[in-house]
């Protein structure tokens, strides 16, 4: 186990230069200029300035290393647009509330779908499976800028009197509410219907037929026997999920003006800047990979045939 | 080989909604087990039956088929010229001569999410079959030659799997400038095959120690024959379901995408693009919103329900007992 | 904390009809709950400001923001004529080139010490620095030796010495110009001109800004800065002229999302927001909240006159765009349909307007195809550069519809914005025939507008070069007596958009500014032709 | 003499598909004393693993339910008892051990895990003794070094191996009855032995009665004293061990016999009951007469077979079969009438 956690941070390393690579030959590919936002002009002199302040005058092989060692050295530069602001600053300002909505989300997925799923499972082909089920289909299906339009328009602005949520941001507990919904309702759906499918088929095992003969109580084999052993797909997909949930939320960053990190990113890709492109990037990179080995950790805790294997 | 079957697996397995139990040692007549009087049938002809027998899966193949036929045909039957600007008739809400209403500038939404169905299923498609084109590739060199390269290649994935595509997506878009129909492809597959990947290569590997795969390989066989002949055959099924599998994702990713702005241009329309212009005016003409996201949801419904079918009728480990 | 219920008992106590008819709540969040009007409100900024910076700020969140909490030498009066504020006076030399500020002595800083006029010597100079790399330099280069100054190389410590800016003592600024510029006093409004604190700026480097550190000189103090969320100001009570400024507190949220902000508005939970999408309008424009400013913006389409080479092409299209229909159906603001390409509310607009026949506000599509029929080796191929935020996707497909008419086959090519300036140029791309943009005044003068059209402008996007318009740029550039200069100016208009005109552009309508403001408010809000609402001036009153 | 430890009467387990009504165990009748062995045997499919389930109530509901019969067990019904009074039975009175030991111990939890859950669900010991009376049922099936072993995983250890956990957990309780379903055909040969010799040890020590389900008639020589034969959902012989091996009725049973190879020969195991030419009828739609007729080399026009379904008769005491055609009479019709 602890070896394969070192061989797989020891992975990180190559796997993050690469990731640096991609980002920086693909934002060299972008045509567009950091320092001209508006349609006004910069006079020429005014633009070498700047390309001077920044190093963008330099080949292209010294940026690159200057970025390999911004990021060893943990220093990710200056941001080339918000001028009085570092890319470091940036980083610790907008990722919490990135990583708070994620984990919220994500926290209102696992809450309600595992348990959701389940019921289904145990229930299958009856009536809570099929409101379940539609439930989870719907909750999938329908896109998360429908869903948050419809949560501030009912919730916060017609019944905002009697709900108490407010329509946008990121500061009291009411204003978390609806944004995790929002975001957390399709992973939701997923995970239920990937508990209901996990669960009917750990159902069918020849180990449960075993718990029930040996006369464990319904509660036992459901939950010692049944749900341990159907959380490992659950565990598996959570980790890309989770990883999606923080970065991929941009949307609903911007429906409810949520200071984050999805909603950056999308800005300083449009405004070129480059060095804030890059250091999110990286920093969305170690988080899936971080999310991957709490996954492969998770996974050995609950298969143990994986533990030895490796 | 870390994680690889138990993954495979929950990437298989997330949607399966009906499946039949197995019965332990199941009795003469059970359908679809051991007893049933074997048909003389191919393994396509036996999934054909597997799934026609699937309510769910028939229903949401059906209508996905009628979806399909709507988006193609109607736009040319249609009375209205879907980019005629009239704003004597803008924002109307549905009627008898406007089922789903019309946008802001007055044209028939009945036709213009015909078209928007062109152009969303079309690149959710064409997305697709890249990232299955580029994950199979991967996935075949990884797992058919092995060894160094496969290992390499597999740690590069296992670090990658799960990155999110949208970012790079926003990048690639950036670097054309803007969306048409096959910026919005490269956009959504450049970084979204990884997934694809390790199934084809997991599914390679399972397939590779197969008996007559090794019988093959015993008695001669080249390798781009055993290959050819009974390694992608064989790994067709799942590919067929994974692209029901993987189109959802792509056209929710479309739809964000063009919901952020970065959709293709006007005059045409995806979803994306249109329930964009619905979300600033939901509040007086609600239906141009809703009418795209309905859309949206209805096509993830189909893909959903026919990726469960396909996979309970040609699910190998299904098969097998 | 939730102010719902607080704000309608509120309401309620004062008899206050138009606090519940809207629907929602009111007032502003925080402040005591003593009295019902607590002079606290709630904005919303729109978005982050880029930089608190003066010497580095480029834009308009950065600029609201700023001319609240630092103490310009002049302010913008209600004709935009320039209004004494920490600058008592000026004079101007007889030559025009020479502009003196006398300052007032009671200006201070934060941290106690004064403001004086050695502090705008630095902080002009400060920007003007090729060490800064300012965006916005350029704003100095009408100042003697400041763009020479900019591009030094070597030797630039004499150069500084050899602007033009100059403290003669603590309350003289004594700025040499390179011509005369009637606008500089004008200009000196906008915030590249104002002071920044020199010791903090030392100090701190680049996060002298940051709400901890800054030292300001204005009404208002920064009280809070969580970036990408919110920014509060509160009265600095210190300020030279404090009792006149009556609200206590600013809380500013930053929705960029206009739907959003239009929710937030109506849930109560922001007293004044800009950034309205067009669709919600006719709904809003009811209610008691909506207002409305003329702005000092032109929204234009461009042509490439070398892709469109016939100006009886260029003609024909202009003339096909019913404006009208696109401000009604589209835009929705009562914007006004463009004759010209100076903005109505300019300084001599009267004089220098040219009333356009080529711009008739309902189109004339019989004409234009006559026009149209004239053009011998029409391009009738035409690709339509756009960039790809709200709202001018939706022109496009409108003037599209249009210009179909003339048998045009236009194809929209939407881009996202870094692309879409780069697109543009100038010169612009070749494959560009048409694209969209719009100009806003930067300081109060025509001269802001139509020098975009020179030859060697880095605005002019259009391929447009004509010697004797840039001739005329010239000499109005030399001309200090303003009823003369305007003259000049309707020669230019003439030039571009007369009866001979060359049409390189085609405006399609004058901005205005919209946005909900609460009725407690309203009346004493004012929001200037440049967008800038003073809050030293506002109040919260009691509805009308 | 006393009344059996078990007795079946008329069961009739049916599965509600979507295609119709499977009649998988159609009106069995069976019995089992205290401290013997029965063994069922029959071909795959022909319900005898549902039989064994159906009677502990393990059968997959839906789809299949009880329409019929009785399952009396030291004079209750268990088909009238509710889940939680069955779960009371199951493991401590009745235990069972299932054919792959592969995959009927959860792989997820240690040995030490399944063992204790089971011995503390049905007394009321600490988790100390419950671990020191598993560390002895572990060694008394004969697994060696019982305490590390406790802590191992199921796939720690090899096939015989788990099989003999199953039975150790199966044992932990002292049950009355073993349902033991195709307890050695998942195992090497070699190990086959070992494990019908154990079980066998294990029910003479602990005096339990024993049901061992299988299609192997060399398992049933080994250890059943009473035999019945089940085809197609219905039991069609029942006699004691000795008689049935000795004289035959049904013509099915002489099938089965006649391909018992003379030797414990694996390899020839899995052709030896398809020797029999043709299949059983789908039990989907069964036919109306008996249910063999199809295959039976002696059904014939006259006998009615195809009509009429034979019934259980007692041909000599202790001995019942379900057929027209039993080998006695065969032979007694062949004296008569010689061809």
């Amino acid at each position: 186990m602890t070896r394969l956690i070192v061989r797989r941070v020891l992975w990180t390393v190559p796997v993050i230069l690469l990731v640096i690579l991609m980002t920086f030959v693909l934002m060299r590919q972008i045509e567009g200029n950091p320092f001209r936002h508006s349609e006004r002009a910069i006079p020429e002199s005014i633009q070498q300035n700047l390309e001077e302040k920044y190093g963008l005058d330099d080949p292209w092989y010294v940026q690159y290393l200057r970025y390999v060692k911004g990021v060893v050295t943990l220093d990710l530069g200056p941001s080339l647009v918000l001028r009085n602001r570092d890319v470091n600053d940036i980083v610790r300002e907008h990722f919490p509330p990135s990583l708070e909505l994620g984990a919220l989300a994500m926290a209102f997925a696992l809450v309600f779908g595992i348990p959701l799923g389940l019921l289904a499972a145990l229930r299958a082909n009856k009536w809570p499976d099929y409101t379940a089920m539609v439930v989870a289909n719907v909750g999938f299906a329908v896109p998360s800028f429908l869903v948050a339009t419809l949560l501030i328009y009912f919730f916060a602005v017609r019944w905002g009197d009697v709900f108490d949520v407010p329509t946008s941001g990121w500061e009291s507990w009411q204003s978390k509410v609806l944004p995790t919904i929002a975001l957390g309702l399709g992973p939701m759906a997923y995970f239920a219907r990937l508990t209901r499918g996990s669960v009917l088929e750990t159902l069918q095992q020849d180990y449960i037929r075993t718990a029930r003969a040996k006369g464990l109580r319904r509660r036992r084999v459901v939950v010692v026997h049944t749900l341990r052993n159907s959380l490992i797909p659950v565990v598996t997909a959570a980790g890309p999920i989770l990883g999606f949930l923080i970065t991929g939320s941009f949307v609903i960053e911007q429906i409810f003006a949520i200071p984050g990190i999805g909603r950056y990113y999308v800005t300083a890709v449009t405004a070129r800047d480059y060095s804030v492109v890059m250091g999110l990037t990286v920093l969305l990179a170690l988080i899936v990979i971080v999310a991957n080995m709490v996954v492969d950790i998770l996974y050995g805790i609950l298969d143990p045939r994986t533990r030895e294997a490796r | 080989m870390s994680t690889t079957p138990h993954q495979r697996r929950a990437l298989l397995s997330p949607l399966r909604l009906r499946r039949e139990r197995r019965y332990p040692e199941l009795p003469n007549g059970v359908p679809g087990e051991a007893g049933t009087p074997v048909r003389a049938s191919s393994l396509w002809r036996d999934a054909w039956y597997r799934y026609i027998r699937n309510r769910a899966a028939v229903i949401a193949g059906v209508a996905f088929l009628a979806l399909l036929a709507y988006c193609l045909v109607w736009p040319l039957v249609s009375p209205y010229d879907p980019y005629e600007v009239d704003f004597s008739q803008a924002s109307e809400s549905p009627s008898l001569a406007h089922p789903f209403g019309t946008d802001q500038f007055g044209r028939d939404l009945f036709t213009r999410t015909a078209l928007g169905g062109r152009v969303s299923i079309g690149i959710g498609f064409a997305a697709t079959l890249v990232i299955l084109s580029i994950g199979v590739a991967y996935g075949a060199i990884a797992g058919f030659l092995g060894g160094f390269v496969d290992n390499t290649l597999m740690r590069i994935l296992d670090a990658l799997y799960g990155l999110p595509y949208l970012p790079f997506a926003i990048i690639v878009l950036a670097i054309f400038g803007g969306g048409n129909f096959w910026t919005m492809v490269v956009a959504l597959s450049i970084a979204s095959w990884f997934t694809t990947a390790r199934i084809v290569r997991g599914q390679i590997i399972t397939l590779k120690e197969n008996d007559y795969v090794r019988a093959a390989h015993a008695v001669g066989a080249r390798w781009l024959r055993v290959l050819g002949r009974h390694l992608l055959p064989n790994t067709l099924g799942v590919l067929v379901i994974a692209v029901f599998l993987e189109l959802p994702g792509v056209i929710l990713g479309e739809a964000f995408l063009s919901f952020i702005g970065l959709g293709i241009s006007p005059p045409d329309a995806s979803w994306g693009s249109m329930a964009q212009d619905g979300y600033r005016a939901y509040r007086t003409s609600p239906h141009i919103i809703i009418v795209p996201s309905v859309a949206i949801a209805y096509l993830i419904l189909c893909a959903n329900f026919i990726a469960d079918g396909l996979r309970d009728a040609l699910d190998p480990r299904t098969r097998e007992t | 904390m939730r102010i719902t219920t607080r704000a309608l008992v509120a309401a309620v106590v004062a008899g206050s009809f138009a606090v519940l008819a809207a629907g929602c709540g009111g007032g502003g969040a925080g402040g005591d709950e003593g009295g019902p009007i607590d002079q606290v409100i709630t904005i919303n900024w729109g978005t982050e400001p880029p930089s608190l910076d003066p010497g580095l700020a480029t834009d308009t969140t950065s600029a609201d923001v700023l001319l609240n909490i630092m103490d310009p030498l002049v302010k913008l009066g209600d004709d935009l004529e320039p209004v004494p504020n920490l600058a008592e006076s000026w004079d101007i030399s007889e030559d025009g080139k020479t502009v003196t500020f006398h300052l007032r002595a009671d200006g201070r800083w934060t941290s106690g010490d004064p403001v004086t006029a050695h502090d705008f010597e630095w902080s002009w100079k400060r920007t003007i620095s090729p060490d800064l790399a300012a965006d916005y330099a350029y704003q100095f280069f009408g100042i003697a030796g400041a763009s020479e100054y900019n591009s030094c190389k070597s030797g630039c410590a004499a150069m500084r010495d050899e602007v033009g800016i100059r403290a003669l003592d603590d309350s003289t600024l004594q700025v040499t110009l390179t011509s005369p510029q009637p606008w500089f006093v004008q200009q000196a409004a906008h915030t590249s001109f104002l002071a920044v604190h020199r010791p903090t700026v030392e100090q701190f480097g680049d996060n002298w800004t940051e709400p901890t550190n800054i030292v300001t000189n204005g009404p208002f103090e920064l009280a809070r800065w969580d970036h990408n969320s919110r920014l509060d100001l509160v009265r600095w009570d210190d300020w030279r002229d404090a009792g006149s400024v009556k609200l206590e507190r600013i809380n500013g949220r930053m929705i960029s999302e206009g739907t959003t902000a239009v929710q937030a508005f109506e849930a109560g939970e922001i007293d004044m927001t800009a950034g309205l999408p067009p669709e919600e309008l006719p709904r809003l424009k009811d209610t008691e909240a909506y207002s409305q400013y003329p702005g000092l913006g032109t929204y234009y389409y461009g042509f490439n006159v070398e892709q469109i080479t016939d100006v009886k092409q260029r003609r024909a299209m202009s003339m096909a765009i019913d404006r009208q229909s696109i401000i009604d159906n589209i835009a929705q603001a009562d914007q006004l349909p463009a004759t010209g390409f100076t903005p109505e509310g300019m300084p001599g607009f009267d004089t220098l307007n040219p009333d356009s026949p080529w711009l008739p506000a309902s189109g004339d599509i019989d004409q234009a195809k006559e026009l149209m029929a004239e053009v011998a080796n029409p391009k009738t191929d035409v690709t339509l550069l756009i960039n790809d935020s709200p709202g001018h996707r939706e022109i496009a497909v409108a003037v599209q519809a249009m210009w179909k008419q003339l048998g045009l086959d236009v194809t929209i090519r939407q881009q996202e914005w870094a692309q879409f300036l780069e697109f543009l140029g100038p010169p612009p791309d070749a494959s560009v025939d048409v694209y969209r943009l719009g100009w806003i005044g930067d300081y109060v003068d025509a001269m802001n507008f139509l020098e975009l059209w020179t030859c060697k402008s880095g605005n002019n996007n259009s391929n447009y070069c004509d010697p004797e318009y840039d001739a005329l740029v010239a000499e109005a550039r030399q001309t200090a007596d303003n009823d003369d200069r305007y003259e000049l100016y309707g020669e230019l208009e003439d030039k571009l958009l007369g009866e001979d005109g060359a049409v390189p552009i085609t405006p399609i309508y004058w901005y205005t500014y919209v946005q909900l403001e609460r009725p407690t408010i309203k009346d004493s809000l004012n929001v200037n032709l440049l967008n800038q609402t003073d809050y030293s001036k506002v109040e919260e009153v009691e509805a009308g | 003499m006393s009344a059996p430890l078990l007795e079946v009467r008329d069961l009739r387990t049916h599965f509600f598909t979507r295609e119709g009504v499977v009649r998988a165990v159609d009106g069995v009748s069976l019995s089992v004393d205290r401290g013997r062995t029965l063994g069922l045997v029959g071909e795959s499919g022909c319900g005898k693993s549902v039989t064994a389930l159906s009677i502990i109530g393990l059968i997959p509901k839906p789809p299949a339910r009880i329409v019929g019969g009785e399952v009396i067990f030291d004079g209750r019904d268990l088909t009238k008892l509710s889940e939680r009074e069955l779960e009371d039975v199951r493991g401590e009175r009745i235990a069972m051990i299932f054919q792959d030991p592969m995959t009927s111990l959860n792989p997820t939890l240690t040995i030490e895990t399944q063992l204790v859950e089971t011995i503390r669900r049905h007394n009321d010991v600490s988790k100390r003794e419950a671990r020191r009376r598993g560390i002895e049922l572990l060694d008394e099936v004969g697994i060696p070094n019982p305490d590390a072993r406790i802590r191992d995983y199921p796939h720690h250890l090899s096939g015989g191996m788990r099989q003999r956990v199953m039975i150790a957990i199966a044992l932990s309780c002292e049950p009355d009855l073993l349902i033991a379903d195709e307890p050695t055909t998942a195992l090497d040969v070699t190990v086959q032995a070992q494990v019908l010799d154990l079980l066998d040890e294990l029910r003479r020590e602990h005096d339990m009665a024993m049901i061992v389900i299988t299609h192997d008639m060399g398992v049933i020589a080994e250890v059943a004293d009473q035999v019945a034969v089940m085809y197609a959902g219905q039991i069609v012989e029942q006699a004691s061990a000795v008689e049935l091996f000795a004289r035959p009725e049904h013509p099915y049973t002489e099938a089965l016999l006649g391909a018992l190879p003379q030797l414990e020969d694996a390899a020839s195991r899995a052709g030896r009951l398809t020797a029999i030419p043709g299949r059983p009828p789908s039990l989907l739609d069964p036919p109306e007469g008996c249910r063999f007729a199809a295959r039976c080399p002696y059904a014939g026009e006259p006998d009615g077979c195809a009509e009429h379904p034979p019934e259980l008769r007692e041909l000599r005491p202790g001995h019942l079969v379900r057929s027209e055609h039993p080998a006695s009479e065969r032979a007694r019709s062949r004296e008569g009438a010689p061809a």
